[in-house]
């Protein structure tokens, strides 16, 4: 009886979608725009870094055996912001270029997981009966690993290396998203539209396509933010342990690692890497809880 | 019922179980199933309006959802246009939803957030590739929209932007593109202010007389359904308990359990309200899992007997045009149970 | 509720055959053969290699104990499924098998030493989560839009997008290096674990930033968990006709709020219970805590296998079990369950 | 404050052992988790850190000497075809009051190769030229024929064919004796073994944690000054150095990269191998090579132009310069100066000269060749292939880098499936003959270079059968030469300690061989 | 888990032992405003409500959804949150005394014991976790210092009292093993618990069917009638209204448009709000089926409430006067007020006024005169 309650609100003037009914809620969200703005200050400096930060800062990998003794290990100054690694190289120009490493397993890793998500899902959800029994019972087994040791067995299994790093992690990032995508659509099944579009005769593909996929989508893009930014701490998780990237190639893990010797002598090798996972995790996290509310249709004129 | 004319949906001893969850409740209940709709039949004819009241649970949306095939019957005939929906194919399924439609109860949920009004009014046309010419459409839609009492101007707005009637309107308009012989209301004004609740009314009063539709009319309650119907059938714990015409139902209701609902139902007329009589039923309508033996309504009826808990008793015509399923109807109301309005 | 348990058990065997055999599959596609490993960079003679795959069931073997061979001469390995099934009927008897690596050392020997320490280590962090978690949470949503709250919601969300093991190494600078440099000796904590008779500190304060660092992020998960459901909660109809009866804020949160809002923040930490059993292979490898989960990490990069199988054995049943036991005490919590009402109203 | 008062820092008063009165202190060691401490299974260095001073072999490697000289036994004899040692035991009694008889040490060789145990020993081919050591190993008999006990106090050893160097193979840590319980209870032995060495168990190995050892009073030798020693289980050098800068650890590893700094602030002992207060950093010279092992197979690596412009152009005084900060030796052929001084050694290509291979690399074009460098992840090899990479690069070469885990490393080497492979080798014994034979004799166990040269074949089996010193030394220098322009290996450094004592430490020599003489260490008292 | 025992309000506070003063009624309410303050605007949920109520009556208040019919009886009761919500005006007076003044621990008091309330949706409205024993008991345990015993002994008095069988065996039960009629008879005896002068009941049967709703209609008119109290009946259906109340009130857009005794509101309504809520109700009627004459329009949003009456926009009578001018409240000598500009005016009503009501009649012989502004 109370859904009347918002038959008050007076239409108004100007048509709007919800996407960018979404957006302009979203931009009010201070928090959720300094996620965006600092997600895509990172995403240009990393894509951007080739034109010039070997030039300025110098080259993420390249030593210099000649002059390496002299540079080793520099504190930062105004030649070297974060000062320099152990091998002489600028660790500005290494976080600069380990971004890279960490957003694409976060985005690439996550679009693994939600594509496999997604279809098992659906799968799941929409055919219910064997299908949903087999498939959650494969994600209740996946879920039961314990989740590091089973991407450190998966890399083990598949051998170091970036690509590997996201595969593993997106493989077995499926079941949480294939839950979520399937309870979403189980959600919006409920919803008399879903039945309204069965009695008009639509077919199984048009309801999945325009009407259940619609209405789950905001659920995914919040999880797959989210996901991005627990992607790159697994991913530096792994660095850390020496199971990520292969060097000379900076990671923000094993720029941790790298900089855990000198704790105590030269703390920012460590702390300057781990601050930069901070701020983009976070971005992502605030992001995400940004477009959680902003696309929350149920939150709609409150 | 003698009527010469073909009905235009004739449904026939439907029935409808849902298995219950294995697990606690299994442990509690000898029957592991609900039975949501038993034994129900009724006609429709075209142009005609069916009202099914019940109370909450009597398995009035299971019913229409079943007449849709939007689930599956257990067992019983639903013959529409001379076939058996029950039996129909994916293909003839589609065929079959051309001529019949269904309205909602909420206007929220039955409105996709993510489309248009337009979209959402043209989607029947597109999925019965009916009018693939898109500007021929969209006029056409425009009109409908005009036809429900909306601003045509409106058609890509999205339904957030709606009240509940104007939603209502907008189901009503996608109900209506396709013209079809029989649309099944269900509770299509029970989410609705009283004040928007009668513009609905009668803009579907007002499109039956425009279209020669058929509705059949869910609702539980009393005075909408009499309002709008031709025919009316009241259902309680899954059964049909009476049926016949709506002026016969309110003057000379047969069933007890009728009069007690139609007793039950205030007038907004004060001294009316103090000196009608009334039968209060006593406690609440048993649980579907597990219904009461012989006649579903013994457990709260003021006449009932023992037969009455051992013998189900049959629907069946006690008067023409008049079916009860009690032992002790007859064609003269018990005396004393009967109300005046 | 007996049936209920039953029924969670009986579920809790096809996951147990899916986590073995996926680990089964990964030993056997893994890169390395941990045979060959055991002797480190050195070659093994033919014939220890053979008596080592013998002793471990890798080669199929007569009655006796001798291993088969094939017509080339080679011996017979033993199929994967026989090995799998092996494994699983020496599970049912209590037998994990013996090492690869740690010489001769059973499995069961290994894990019994390691366990206690990740358990101790788990309660000490599930109780720091409870008790922040839950308090933080609390005052947040109880002193909503106040600096607190901001806070609270701040220091979550920084916790949950940290490291933890940069956080476990942010510690140790600052409670091991910088306060003992500040104090001069005066007043700091240990970095790393020590339960040896030799040790330093007592055992107690080896446990506060390994703690610390496990618990940071359920810890903010907790509170914001909390915080939510005590806003919705307080939201609810009920908690408007506990105003209405008269009670004041104080007493409506806590008699009538907080009972339903803790049902969710419950399973959330024992869940997290479980997880933390699962190890914290990053916490224990900053703070050299000699626990599973380093120890199974080791196993894994030394294909270790009896050890991993083990100790992922191990660590599911236990996972389900204190699931298992979460859901079973949610009961005490929520009468709806108790008396499997669907959990669809209130 | 967290620090309690009441467990005080000086630790002998919580030591477990049972003379209080001789207060020696224990003294804190820092290991990894060893593999094992039972002396039938001691492959690593960490565990035979431990195991070595809970048990005493026949003899031992003088360093200063540059000699065998007796430990367990009193004296031996060697028959004149070298194929007969007689060893005549000292009285000793083990841990547990058992004796101390040739009996014990026929069991403890025999534990070796036994195949009933519990896990076959792994060190067993160390014995393998033991008369009957094959039949035991295959079951076939229940004892080695070749050991023999004639008497309690007599140990008779019989080869199959003549080695010169067997009682290097009789200093190994792992050919001990054990008594009848190693036997009887071989699980409670596996985590406490009781041996015949001058310190017992105190308690038992707690895996990831400390292995706790006590003086054993009854010892035969000379009684170690030390109470105890706590060896304290550490995942890292980096976690122990840290423990260490906080007082917790009395001996560990000095960083890479904080070599120096360790120096300066610690002090630098004066022989390099003995921890003094105040000379407490170790730099001396191991026994051990850091090399790249050349996969001589590989279609590219099969090249030797290419073999020597690589090794030209690794410039080994950067990296012990920047990470070793110039402890450690560049590398200029296979015998580290501590086996070997003679500089006659030195291999041409080992020298830096990157014009030189730039210009073989423009000669035989093979600029722009791509090869691959395999390593195993951690242990800081990161740092200096990176180093390797750069200095490949700069003189045109496209390098790719293959950090693996150590399992999956090492079967790639076995499989011969890698270009360049780091590795490095430290001396079972320190003879020339096993820098030698184990990497270059073409069926040898760790020739992973699969180097097959009929010639060095021919004139390693010449050199090991000589049983003059000398002429056996000049020998293996020619077989030296005659490999370097082969290059199968590329020499990158000879290892030196990094190790550092804390102040507490009096006196504790690290051998070359990197063991602990934690049995005449002392503490300051 | 309970409270600490007997930490009451002040006794001092004994309210409803006290006589109604000379003069007052039990409860007045006085053009009362409260507005939520939010970021789409000032919502004036609550814009100007005035009505009386006396022991033993019912007030029955009806309109549509969102007109704020529960703000009224929330800020009554003194349950609206504030901040977002703020009195903008006006006064509640119960027994003389004014509630808005009262501090927190004194209103704390009058809650549960003075004036209770019940909700819409007894599915909802009682707490899961606990026994509906300890819920009966909360109030009296609160307000009457019982202890747990006679708490629990008098809550299974209550139980058998709104006619739950098994009342001792039930309070021991939890609310989902009860179905909603007796969720809502719980409900009921929780609120009677304290014996309270008034009970605000929001829209309590809008969930029930119209059998259950009978018999919760039932009940609280016996217990009105054994316990003397005062009922204030929310809801948006005329029929119950028609069942229950001595007065009426009308709300529209955030006040009423009319407020008089039922007889007058339903056999003399004069506002056209009303006059359309009862054309667009479908009743049984004879033989003949009546068209519905609904309202057009929808309801105004309470941020931009039109200027003049707000009722205007729908208003099919609506002259320019109405969109402009604010009418004032004209009041009849019954008592009975109304909003709008022609209410005095009998010809109006005569013409328009729905056929049913004795309007007509009633207007011919005016008993109104003519009212001021309050
Ligand atoms: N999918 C389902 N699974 C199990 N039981 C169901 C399902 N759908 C309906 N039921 C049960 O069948 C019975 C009839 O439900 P139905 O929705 O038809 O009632 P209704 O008369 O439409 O009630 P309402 O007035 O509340 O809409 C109810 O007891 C309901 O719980
Ligand atoms: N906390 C709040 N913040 C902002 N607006 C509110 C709040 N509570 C109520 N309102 C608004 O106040 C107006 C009146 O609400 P109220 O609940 O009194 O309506 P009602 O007449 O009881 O409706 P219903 O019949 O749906 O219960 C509505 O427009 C509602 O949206
Ligand atoms: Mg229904
Ligand atoms: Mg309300």
């Amino acid at each position: 009886m109370t859904a009347e309650n918002t038959a008050a609100a007076a239409v108004p003037a100007q048509s709007r979608t919800l996407w960018s009914d979404a957006w302009r809620r979203l931009k009010k969200n201070r928090l959720a725009v300094f996620g965006a703005i600092w997600i895509a200050f990172i995403v240009v400096v990393a894509l951007s870094a080739d034109l010039w930060v070997p030039q300025t800062l110098g080259s993420p990998t390249e030593t210099q055996s000649e002059t390496m003794t002299d540079s080793s290990r520099l504190p930062p100054s105004a030649e070297h912001p974060f000062g320099t690694d152990t091998l002489g190289r600028d660790v500005l120009s290494r976080v600069i270029y380990g971004a890279r490493v960490s957003l694409s397993v976060g985005v690439l890793a996550t679009l693994i997981s939600t594509a496999i998500g997604l279809v098992l899902g659906a799968l799941a959800a929409f055919y219910g009966g064997v299908w949903d029994t087999i498939i959650m019972r494969c994600a209740d087994v996946f879920m039961a690993f314990p989740y590091t040791l089973f991407v450190i067995a998966m890399i083990a299994v598949l051998g170091n290396g970036i690509q590997n790093v996201f595969i593993a992690i997106g493989i077995l990032g499926w079941p949480s998203i294939a839950r979520v995508f399937r309870s979403a659509i189980l959600t919006v099944k409920e919803n008399d539209y879903v039945d309204a579009a069965r009695a008009m005769g639509a077919s199984d593909a048009r309801i999945i396509v325009r009407h259940i996929f619609p209405n789950s989508v905001a659920s995914i893009v919040v999880y797959a933010t989210m996901n991005v930014g627990g992607a790159i701490l697994t991913e530096s998780a792994l660095s850390f342990l020496g199971m990520g990237v292969v060097p000379p190639d900076p990671s923000w893990g094993n720029l941790i690692q790298d900089g855990q010797t000198y704790l105590a002598t030269q703390p920012w090798l460590m702390i300057l890497p781990g601050l930069a996972i901070l701020m983009t995790v976070l971005a992502f996290t605030l992001l995400g809880d940004g477009l959680r509310d902003a696309l929350d249709v149920k939150m709609k004129d409150a | 019922m003698a009527d010469e004319r073909r009905p235009l949906l004739s449904v026939q001893h439907l029935c409808k179980e849902f298995p219950v969850d294995s697990g606690l409740l299994g442990r509690r209940f000898s029957k592991s199933s609900v039975s949501a709709v038993k034994d129900v039949s009724f006609d429709i004819y075209p142009g005609e309006t069916l009202g099914l009241v019940g109370e909450s649970g009597c398995g009035k949306s299971t019913t229409g959802r079943c007449i849709m095939r939007l689930s599956r019957p257990t067992s019983g005939k639903v013959i529409f246009d001379g076939k058996d929906v029950a039996e129909m194919s994916k293909r003839e399924l589609k065929g079959m939803r051309r001529n019949m439609q269904f309205i909602f109860q909420d206007p929220y949920a039955s409105l996709n957030p993510r489309m248009t009004i337009g979209e959402i009014v043209s989607e029947p046309l597109i999925i019965h590739g009916v009018m693939t010419d898109a500007t021929e459409r969209t006029l056409y839609v425009q009109e409908l929209l005009d036809t429900v009492g909306l601003n045509p101007e409106h058609i890509n707005r999205y339904p957030h932007e709606f009240s509940g009637g104007q939603r209502q309107r907008v189901g009503i308009a996608r109900a209506f593109a396709l013209k079809p012989k029989l649309i099944i209301c269900d509770e299509p004004v029970s989410a609705l202010d009283v004040s928007i609740q009668a513009q609905v009314l009668n803009l579907l009063n007002d499109l039956q007389q425009q279209y020669g539709t058929a509705y059949l009319f869910i609702a539980h309650d009393l005075s909408v359904v009499q309002h709008i119907s031709n025919h009316i059938a009241v259902m309680y714990l899954g059964n049909l308990m009476e049926h016949s015409d709506w002026k016969t139902l309110y003057d000379r209701p047969m069933h007890p359990y009728t009069q007690s609902l139609l007793s039950a139902v205030p007038v907004p007329d004060p001294d009316l309200q103090a000196t009608r009589k009334r039968i209060i039923l006593a406690g609440d309508p048993p649980s579907p899992i597990d219904p009461p033996s012989g006649c579903r309504f013994h457990t709260r009826c003021p006449i009932a007997t023992e037969r009455c808990s051992a013998e189900h008793p049959e629907l069946r015509e006690i008067e023409p045009g008049h079916l009860c399923a009690c032992h002790y109807a007859a064609p003269n109301p018990i005396k004393g149970s009967s109300i005046e309005l | 509720m007996g049936k209920y348990i039953l029924k969670r058990v009986i579920q809790f065997i096809p996951v147990f055959l899916g986590v073995t055999l996926i680990l089964f599959v990964m030993e056997n596609v893994v890169p390395g053969d941990p045979i060959k490993l055991m002797a480190g960079e050195k070659k093994l003679d033919a014939q220890t290699e053979l008596n080592l795959r013998v002793a471990h069931h890798l080669v199929e073997t007569d009655e006796n104990g001798n291993a088969l061979y094939d017509e080339a001469g080679n011996p017979i390995a033993t199929p994967m499924w026989k090995r799998y099934v092996l494994y699983v009927g020496g599970l049912l008897q209590g037998d994990l098998g013996v090492s690869y690596q740690r010489a001769g050392q059973s499995v069961s020997d290994i894990l019994m030493s390691k366990y206690p320490y990740t358990i101790k280590l788990s309660i000490v962090a599930i109780i720091i989560e409870t008790v922040v978690g839950i308090g933080a949470g609390m005052i947040s949503a109880i002193k909503r839009y106040s600096f607190w709250d901001v806070l609270v919601t701040l220091v979550t969300s920084v916790l949950v997008a940290m490291p933890a093991f940069w956080l476990g190494m942010l510690l140790q600078l600052f409670f091991g290096i910088f306060l003992k440099d500040a104090t001069g000796g005066g007043f700091y904590l240990p970095i790393s674990a020590d339960f040896s008779p030799y040790a330093e500190f007592q055992g107690w304060a080896y446990y506060i930033l390994p703690a610390i660092t496990l618990a940071s992020v359920s810890t903010a998960y907790a509170a914001r968990i909390m915080r939510s459901q005590l806003l919705e909660v307080m939201n609810q109809d009920y908690i408007r006709t506990a105003r209405a009866k008269g009670l004041s804020r104080r007493d409506v949160i806590w008699h009538h709020a907080l009972k339903n809002a803790l049902i969710p923040v419950v399973t959330y930490i024992g869940n997290d219970f479980g997880a933390m059993m699962a190890g914290a292979i990053l916490t224990e490898t900053v703070f050299n805590w000699p626990g599973v989960g380093y120890e199974t990490y080791r196993a894994i990069s030394s294909r270790d296998w009896p050890i991993v199988l083990g100790s992922v054995t191990v660590i599911v049943v236990l996972v389900m079990v204190i699931n298992l036991i979460v859901d079973v005490s949610y009961a005490f919590l929520d009468p709806r369950i108790r008396y499997g009402a669907p959990k669809d109203q209130g | 404050a967290c620090k309690n008062a009441s467990t005080s820092t000086d630790s002998s008063t919580t030591t477990g052992g049972t003379d209080q009165a001789a207060s020696g202190g224990t003294l804190k060691f820092y290991i990894n988790d060893p593999v094992a401490i039972d002396p039938y299974n001691v492959q690593e260095s960490e565990g035979t850190q431990v195991e070595h001073i809970l048990f005493d072999s026949l003899v031992n490697y003088d360093w200063d000497k540059e000699d065998y000289v007796a430990k367990a036994c009193e004296k031996w004899e060697v028959s004149d075809d070298g194929t007969e040692f007689t060893f005549t035991l000292k009285d000793a009694t083990f841990h547990n009051g058992d004796k101390v008889d040739s009996a014990s040490f026929k069991r403890g060789w025999e534990r070796l190769a036994d195949p009933k145990m519990t896990t076959p020993g792994e060190i067993g081919y160390h014995i393998s030229p033991v008369a009957g050591y094959d039949d035991m190993v295959s079951g076939a008999a229940t004892e080695i024929s070749g050991l023999t006990c004639p008497d309690d106090k007599t140990f008779v050893v019989k080869l199959s064919y003549p080695m010169a160097d067997f009682l290097a193979v009789c200093a190994h840590p792992g050919l001990a004796p054990v008594p009848q319980a190693a036997l009887d209870d071989a699980d409670a032995f596996l985590l406490a073994p009781i041996g015949n060495g001058p310190f017992q168990m105190d308690g038992k190995w707690e895996s990831g944690q400390y292995i706790n050892v006590k003086r054993f009073d009854d010892y035969y030798g000379d009684a170690p000054k030390l109470d105890a020693v706590n060896f304290s289980i550490q995942k890292d050098p980096d976690t122990a150095f840290r423990e260490f800068e906080a007082g917790n650890i009395d001996f560990c590893q000095l960083l890479t990269g904080r070599i120096k700094e360790g120096l300066e602030k610690y002090g630098e002992s004066e022989d390099g191998y003995t921890v003094t207060p105040g000379k407490q950093g170790l730099i001396g010279a191991e026994s051990s090579i850091y090399y790249l092992c050349v996969n001589v197979d590989d279609p590219v690596m099969s090249d030797i132009n290419l073999r020597h412009a690589i090794s030209l152009a690794i410039n080994r005084q950067n990296i012990v310069d920047t990470l070793f900060e110039g402890v450690r030796k560049p590398a200029d052929c296979v015998f580290p100066p501590i086996i070997d001084e003679d500089s006659s050694n030195v291999w041409e290509y080992c020298a830096y000269d990157v014009d030189k291979a730039k210009q073989i690399l423009a000669d035989n074009g093979l600029e722009g060749t791509e090869v691959t460098l395999s390593y195993n992840s951690g242990g800081g090899h990161e740092d200096i292939m990176s180093i390797v990479q750069g200095d490949l690069e700069a003189v045109g070469l496209t390098v790719t880098q293959n950090s693996q885990e150590w399992a999956a490393y090492l079967s790639g080497l076995t499989d011969g499936n890698f270009q360049i492979a780091r590795l490095g080798w430290i001396a079972d014994y320190p003879t020339m003959d096993n820098f030698i034979y184990p990497n270059f004799y073409s069926t040898a166990d760790n020739n992973y270079s699969r180097y097959n040269s009929p010639e060095v074949d021919a004139a390693i089996n010449k050199a090991r059968a000589i049983v003059d010193e000398d002429e056996r030394k000049a020998a293996f220098r020619a077989i030296n030469q005659q490999i370097a322009d082969d290059l199968p290996i590329i020499p990158i450094m000879f290892y030196a300690h990094n190790h550092v004592g804390s102040e507490k430490v009096e006196s504790l020599y690290y051998s070359p061989q990197g063991l602990a003489g934690l049995a005449s260490a002392s503490l300051k008292v | 888990m309970f409270r600490k025992k007997n930490k009451g309000p002040e006794p001092a506070l004994e309210l409803k032992s006290q006589p109604v003063p000379e003069g007052s009624h039990l409860l007045e309410v006085d053009d009362l405003k409260m507005y939520f303050h939010t970021q789409d605007g000032v919502v004036k949920a609550v814009d100007g409500v005035s009505y009386t109520l006396d022991r033993g009556e019912t007030l029955g208040v009806v309109g549509e959804s969102g007109s704020g019919k529960s703000v009224t009886s929330l800020t009554v009761m003194g349950l609206v949150d504030m901040p977002p919500g703020r009195i903008e005006g006006g006064d509640v007076r119960y027994r003389g005394r004014s509630l808005l003044s009262m501090s927190d621990a004194e209103m704390q008091h009058i809650r549960g014991n003075d004036i209770a309330m019940i909700f819409q949706d007894p599915m909802t409205s009682l707490n899961p976790v606990y026994t509906i024993g300890r819920q009966l008991g909360e109030g009296l345990r609160l307000h009457r210092g019982y202890t747990k015993a006679q708490a629990l002994a008098r809550a299974v008095e209550l139980l058998d009292l709104v006619g739950i069988p098994n009342p001792d065996q039930r309070v021991k039960d939890y609310p989902h093993q009860f179905s909603g009629g007796m969720r809502q008879r719980v409900m009921i005896a929780m609120a009677l618990a304290c014996d309270p002068d008034i009970l605000i009941a929001d829209e309590p049967t809008t969930a029930l069917d119209v059998t259950i709703q009978a018999q919760i209609i039932e009940l609280m008119k016996e217990m009105q009638q054994k316990n003397g109290n005062a009922i204030i009946m929310i809801t948006h259906d005329l029929g119950v209204v028609a069942d229950v109340a001595d007065k009426i009130m009308v709300m529209y857009a955030g006040h009423p448009v009319e407020f008089g005794s039922a007889e007058e509101i339903f056999y003399h309504p004069t506002h056209p709000y009303t006059w359309g809520l009862m054309r667009s109700i479908p009743k049984p009627e004879g033989d003949e089926k009546r068209p519905l004459t609904p309202i057009e329009g929808n309801p105004p949003s309470l941020v931009n409430v039109p200027s003049g009456c707000s009722f205007s926009p729908r208003c099919p009578y609506a002259t320019e006067r109405c969109r402009t001018e604010v009418p004032e409240i004209y009041t009849f000598a019954s008592g009975h007020y109304t909003r709008c500009h022609y209410s005095m005016d009998p010809e109006f009503a005569h013409a328009h006024a729905p056929a049913n009501s004795r309007t007509a009649a009633a207007a011919a012989s005016p008993v109104a005169q003519e009212g001021g502004e309050r």
